[in-house]
């Protein structure tokens, strides 16, 4: 029993993490249409920037939390937005009247060159960093079995659900966020109504690159140890995530990152660690084969 | 020609219900074969819904649409996948905003219209593949039949260009030209003169009195082009809001005051006193 | 020094002496292993202990008067890669090879040599690499089978009656590892309350934490590397389990310390005698020390198998297979990881395997 | 803000400077984290270490590397310009010099194992693009005519691969007694796939496939008894020239040296091989090119343009798709017997989903649906990474900086014409 409870908090904080990365495809995958491989290495520039800028703020003797933690996030999110910015202009804004493959390779060339451009510039060993937030609430002892839910797990969680609240109002309430859906539905329309498309399309960049950024501070902090290839296995998950909860839907990718985390979770600590991946991707296909849009995608109506 | 009584296709209490929206509403039609029945009304009558129900695009929600097949007997259309109507029923139809194969050419988009033939005849590809004579004979036939239906429509001289750059009129023919290579006893057409100059809607009127007259095709109208309606067909049903308001020859049709109110609004008849006092 | 600048000028100097020794290198040797992808690491280790073996042999005038070349390939520990490194590598008539570094790559690739009659010395352990009957292939580290053993008898010792899981990570080097090591516990009488295999390359293990803890396991035998290590045991400390771990060679690199998050101490690891201690090794570890690079893991190993081919290729006066070969398969020879000699099918003849436990930043043989 | 007399209006140095300072400006933001800054291991704690000059260096190239490119850039745009107001609206006419090409490669491939014969390498490096050109065909029928995007075409090579190791390793079977089986097998595969995405479009259906293959490969890996796990299968079986093995004379029967009377040498082998995947490719080749021209080939391109319309005129659109996803599969699989029985060992590692990105990349790069485009796209994603084996930590930065270049330069594949299946004859185009 303690250990079931166990689960369903790992379980929580991992699904947040994949929802948090997701949350990025999705915003990205929203606007033009377009599976961002490259998505999964921004999350991995930001965890290696995370190290430096924790590393640098301890040397510089900033050891006061909730100080640390708020200049780190800043830091690193400028950062990986003007990545976020780079890798748009230079390896998709050409390729926008391109046939529909071509950005999906140029991503891939793209993820390929940012993983051995982190591994010559950084090196190939892993970075790891001091536990920034030690301590936990042990919550309960069941049979031998004390139950803990860390600081970190808390926090995780707590900023996905922020998180996903103030890109939900972003996207629904502002004006940019009108501009972003337009952009989705008719990029030409849109730019004859006067919206600056190049714009809204690198500022959607920028915060999928600053929400990918938060993910992997978070991340950092809550595995303590990063390398320069953790962004493909994660850069995956995510896109599971993203797809399962119905591509372009923000609440969609947290709940599709939840489930995938829970699964994982239970999977591994009750039945065997093996064929936690098959069991993730066995779900997804079982339920895109009901639902051909995901569980809160918008059914694509085929116009006849 | 076929006999008067059973038509070629009835449409018995046909409803069609999108949540809450009813397009069409206990719609039952009679469509002779050899004849060109048209389907008229205002925007958003339903009549394309109504083409996709009959072409099992859409379930309809109540009501039948049978097919008396000359071999295969009587068929219920909204039971068989839309794939099968082409295919069994042989109900053929085009649509509203044109869809061709862009980036194959003319001729090619003919020959995948006789797909169904030529597969058969290929033996799942084998008798294809090692060229025997059974599958050339069957490819050679379909060349005959895309030729002769492309000079029908002067389509000839772009036979070999692809179709996304030819012009709206020309597609338009295409997509014609390509349904009636499937040899459809009934060919539905959605607005074939939109967009069509006088010069092209006279030849329309051409090819669609020569479909009825000399291959004894049943032809299925959508149009809003009056004068094409008027001159060509032989059964007119009037839609609006779903339902059928009248229903006969283009005479009837034409000085019936239900028709004119639903088309050209009120009429400056008796009862307009109470409409202002509305 | 940064990594950055150093790898340039190390690399310069290598142009450099390729082009100056242009004129009379006569024999290439060469190294092969994961230069970049998931395991760059362990390429870094063996690229630093070969250029410094081969910059000292070539100072000391070469072997039998020729000047050594050294080649580098890359690949990746993909099996593809590797096949084609080995017919580059043959293509540029190298004379011995010490590689490949995953087993995956290594049995591919040592086909071609062994076809190309190129002798080569391995660090892969998975016993399958010399199982095949292939004359070419020497092993300069123990086989899993034995180092397995050892590890399996001194945890059914040390740890008697604790609850001990054994996990893998999957790999054909991590598998083979661990399955040894259950095969050496069982024959001590100990079984194994868990037998399990996690995925490489991902961060999250509390689902297999929490399964340890709920079993009340004390003990974790793992077949793998050490990033992977690293993860549970931070994950354990934070679930309040007190994990010894008993891993293999490849925890021998200091990076689980710094991964675990500074104190390593409760990692135990069966290794070879350590060379950093041996004398014979004492002037080039000061030399690793001074170019700010620590020479554990598989640095000196690299070092040795340049060793192994120059005593070698002075006795059989040749560099020709046969000659060449036999002096390797008949010889002795004592280089910076103690004395080596080899067995009829290639493996070390005496791999004394030591247990040795992390304290701080270092890490000691332990009785 | 793109001028609109941008065409006329003679681009001033300073515009020119301007733009490098921004690209300078930004090449500071993107270098001070990742080049100015770095994380160095000192004695089991990390440590912040600065390179400066190192960043200089790189905002310093990207300053004068912007100003070069642009240069670049106008002098082509001005060439081009005046280029173009010779020539009339291009039609597309069939460019000769394709065909010709052709030929010449043709030709080249069959010269080659000859004019290398020493040189395994080479011979090698062409066997693998061999390889990837089956690859790249098989994926071609599935992304490039049916339009179905597959991510994870890897499966089909590991399904081929494994059927081959174990057919051969269990039972004995040579390699030509399981290619048959194994493509059938490969193809049952491609039907188990596609028959839950049939409903699916574009990335939805992307998902999917590439599930599909990491079930497929966390299978092999896990499954030890069926699969040898991860130390995958040894000592597959080489195949023989017609029983004659490729071994030094030994007393067992007559070898290919001893028959043929040539002195043992290992490239025998090596060019059997070659010669053995290029009639495989070629056979391939015809029968994609026949099978184009059947009412399947032609129904493959039609679901890809539009598959409501097919359904409109009959087509049974769900057998089109299967039958695309078992022809694609089986030709995957084959790819995968022939590289099982050339590297005479499998693992898991061989099967993992960059192989089906790189799969992919060829046949986008290619041009879609051009069997001519896979061939050369081909190699130049295999030779490209061995021209870099030389400055071996660069290699892979500049394949990924490549495929992007080369995507942006020919966003629509290196041969993005149509060559027409069905041809009026009689009318010119």
């Amino acid at each position: 029993m303690g250990q079931f409870i166990q689960q369903l908090i790992n379980g929580l904080t991992l699904g947040s993490v994949y929802g948090l990365i997701a949350l990025g495809y999705t915003m990205v995958y929203g606007i033009i249409g377009m599976i961002n491989f490259a998505h999964g290495d921004i999350y991995m520039v930001a965890a290696i920037i995370s190290v430096t800028v924790i590393t640098l703020l301890a040397a510089l003797g900033i050891s006061a939390v909730p100080l640390a933690l708020m200049v780190t996030l800043l830091v690193v999110m400028a950062f990986t937005a003007v990545y976020g910015w780079s890798v748009e202009r230079v390896a998709y804004r050409p390729l926008r009247t391109a046939p529909r493959l071509a950005p999906l390779i140029s991503a891939i060339g793209m993820s390929i060159f940012l993983q051995n451009m982190v591994q010559l510039t950084q090196g190939a060993r892993v970075k790891p960093i001091a536990d920034m937030m030690p301590g936990q609430f042990n919550l309960f002892t069941f049979d031998g079995f004390t139950v803990f839910l860390s600081y970190t797990q808390l926090m995780i969680i707590v900023v996905t659900v922020v998180l996903l609240a103030i890109f939900t109002y972003i996207i629904t309430r502002t004006s940019f966020g009108r501009q972003q859906r337009a952009c989705e539905q008719d990029q030409t329309m849109t730019a004859l109504l006067g919206v600056n498309v190049d714009r809204t399309i690198s500022l959607t960049f920028m915060l999928g690159a600053a929400l990918a950024a938060i993910a992997g501070v978070m991340v950092t902090i809550y595995y303590g140890v990063v390398d320069f290839a953790i962004g493909f296995v994660a850069g995956l998950k995510a896109f599971t995530a993203a797809v399962l909860g119905g591509i372009g839907s923000l609440p969609g990718a947290v709940l599709g990152g939840l489930i995938i985390g829970m699964l994982e979770s239970f999977w591994s600590a009750y039945y065997s660690p093996e064929y936690k991946d098959v069991a993730g991707f066995a779900l997804l296909i079982l339920v895109l084969m009901f639902r051909p849009s995901g569980l809160l995608g918008r059914p694509e109506v085929e116009k006849v | 020609m076929s006999n008067q009584q059973s038509h070629l296709l009835e449409v018995k209490n046909l409803t069609m219900r999108f949540g809450g929206l009813t397009a069409i509403n206990d719609l039952s039609l009679g469509i002779e074969g050899g004849k060109i029945t048209s389907i008229i009304g205002p925007n958003g009558a339903g009549k394309t819904t109504f083409f996709n129900c009959l072409t099992g695009f859409y379930k309809p929600t109540t009501g039948s649409v049978q097919m008396n097949h000359p071999e295969h007997g009587a068929l219920l259309l909204e039971k068989m996948p839309s794939h099968l109507v082409a295919r069994k029923a042989s109900v053929v139809r085009t649509f509203q905003n044109i869809r061709l194969f862009p980036n194959m050419t003319v001729l090619e988009n003919l020959i995948v219209a006789q797909h169904n033939a030529l597969q058969k005849a290929s033996h799942f590809s084998l008798a294809g593949l090692l060229g025997l004579a059974s599958y050339r004979q069957a490819s050679e036939a379909a060349m005959e039949k895309a030729e002769m239906w492309l000079t029908r429509l002067k389509l000839r001289d772009i036979a070999n260009m692809p179709t996304g750059n030819l012009s709206y009129g020309t597609q338009r023919r295409v997509e014609i030209a390509r349904a009636l290579c499937v040899d459809p006893l009934l060919i539905c057409l959605d607005e074939p003169a939109a967009g069509l100059n006088p010069r092209e809607s006279a030849e329309l009127n051409d090819l669609l009195l020569y479909l009825t007259r000399e291959h004894h095709k049943g032809v299925m109208l959508i149009e809003h082009d009056m004068n094409v309606v008027m001159k060509v067909s032989d059964h007119i049903c009037v839609l609006n809001f779903g339902n059928k308001i009248a229903e006969g020859t283009p005479e009837q049709i034409q000085n019936n005051p239900e028709v004119i109110k639903a088309y050209l609004g009120e009429e400056e008849i008796e009862d307009t006193t109470e409409e202002e006092a509305a | 020094m940064n990594t950055l600048q150093k790898k340039l000028s190390v690399a310069g100097a290598c142009v450099a002496s390729m082009l100056s020794a242009q004129a009379f290198a006569d024999y290439s040797v060469a190294i092969a292993g994961p230069m970049t992808g998931a395991y760059a690491s362990a390429g870094e280790q063996i690229k630093r202990g070969a250029e410094m073996a081969v910059a000292d042999i070539n100072a000391k005038g070469g072997v039998n008067g020729q000047k050594l070349k050294l080649e580098i390939g890359d690949d990746a520990c993909d099996p593809k890669q590797a096949v084609s490194v080995a017919n580059a590598m043959v293509n540029k008539k190298i004379v011995f090879m010490h590689g490949h570094w995953c087993s995956s790559s290594t049995i591919p690739a040592s086909d071609i040599y062994n076809e190309a009659q190129i002798p080569m010395a391995t660090v892969s352990t998975n016993p399958q690499v010399t199982e095949r009957g292939l004359k070419n292939i020497f092993r300069i580290m123990g086989r899993d089978d034995q180092q397995g053993g050892v590890a399996g008898a001194y945890v059914a010792k040390r740890f008697a009656g604790q609850k001990v899981a054994v996990l893998d990570d999957k790999s054909a080097y991590g598998k083979g590892l661990a399955d040894e090591t259950a095969k050496g516990m069982q024959a001590k009488g100990m079984k194994p309350a868990l037998r399990e295999s996690i995925t490489a390359g991902e961060k999250d293990y509390s689902g297999i934490v929490s399964k340890m803890k709920a079993a009340g396991v004390q003990v974790l035998v793992y077949g793998g590397y050490h990033t992977e290590v690293a993860l549970i045991l931070r994950q354990a400390q934070q679930a309040g389990m007190k994990l010894m771990v008993m891993g293999g060679d490849t925890l021998s690199n200091n990076e689980i310390v710094t991964a675990a998050g500074g104190n390593a101490d409760s990692v135990l690891f069966t290794f070879a005698p350590d060379s950093r201690a041996n004398p014979a090794a004492a002037d080039v570890v000061k030399r690793f020390r001074a170019a700010k690079v620590e020479p554990d893991g598989y640095v000196l190993y690299a070092y040795a198998a340049m060793q192994l081919f120059q005593q070698a290729a002075t006795t059989a006066k040749s560099v020709k297979y046969n000659d060449l070969r036999k002096a390797l398969a008949g010889g002795s020879f004592n280089t910076v990881v103690g004395k080596m000699s080899f067995d009829a099918k290639g493996d070390l003849k005496v791999p004394a395997f030591v247990v040795y436990q992390w304290k701080g930043n270092k890490y000691e043989a332990v009785k | 803000m793109t001028t609109f007399q941008a065409r006329t209006h003679t681009v001033t140095l300073t515009e020119r400077l301007k733009d490098a300072t921004n690209v300078a400006l930004i090449a500071i933001l993107l270098g001070i984290p990742m080049i100015g800054l770095h994380t160095v291991d000192a004695g089991g704690k990390l440590m912040v270490a600065t390179r400066w000059p190192w960043l200089l260096a790189f905002v310093a190239t990207m300053f004068f590397g912007r100003l070069a490119l642009q240069f670049a850039i106008d002098q082509f745009k001005l060439k081009r310009l005046t280029r173009q107001r010779t020539r009339t609206l291009e039609v597309a006419t069939p460019r000769p010099w394709l065909k010709w090409l052709g030929y010449g490669l043709l030709g080249f491939s069959l010269v080659l194992p000859i004019a290398f014969s020493d040189n395994r390498y080479v011979v090698d490096t062409a066997t693998t693009v061999l390889i990837y050109v089956m690859l790249g065909w098989g994926l071609n029928v599935v992304v490039g005519l049916a339009g179905l995007l597959d991510l994870g075409y890897v499966a089909f090579y590991a399904v081929g691969a494994y059927s081959y190791a174990l057919l051969s390793t269990q039972f004995g079977w040579n390699f030509w007694e399981t290619l048959p089986v194994a493509g059938a097998l490969a193809a049952l595969f491609g039907i188990l796939l596609g028959w839950p995405t049939l409903r699916l479009r574009g990335d939805y259906l992307a998902i999917v496939t590439l599930g599909f293959g990491e079930i497929i490969r966390v299978i092999l890996i896990n499954w030890t008894e069926f699969s040898g796990g991860p130390n995958g299968i040894g000592s597959i079986e080489r195949p023989s020239f017609f029983g004659l093995p490729f071994k030094p004379d030994s007393d067992d029967g007559a070898t290919f040296a001893s028959f043929f009377g040539l002195e043992y040498a290992s490239e025998h082998r090596v060019i059997f091989l070659y010669y053995l995947i290029l009639v495989l490719a070629l056979l391939t080749n015809l029968f994609i090119a026949r099978l184009r021209k059947l009412p399947v080939g032609l129904a493959w391109e039609a679901v890809r343009e539009d598959e409501v319309a097919c359904k409109a005129l009959g087509m049974n659109v769900t057998n089109v798709k299967l039958s695309a996803f078992a022809i694609g599969a089986m030709l995957g699989g084959f790819a995968g017997v022939f590289f099982a029985a050339r590297q005479g060992f499998i693992s898991p590692e061989s099967f993992v989903f960059s192989e089906s990105a790189t799969i992919l990349a060829i046949v986008v790069l290619g041009g879609m649906g051009s069997q001519f485009g896979v061939v050369i796209a081909a190699s130049l994603l295999v030779i490209l990474p061995e021209l870099g084996r030389d400055f071996s930590e660069y290699r892979m930065l500049l394949f990924g900086a490549a495929m992007i270049l080369i995507m942006v330069w020919k966003p629509g594949g290196l041969i993005s014409r149509r060559e027409p299946s069905k041809v009026l004859a009689g009318v010119e185009k």
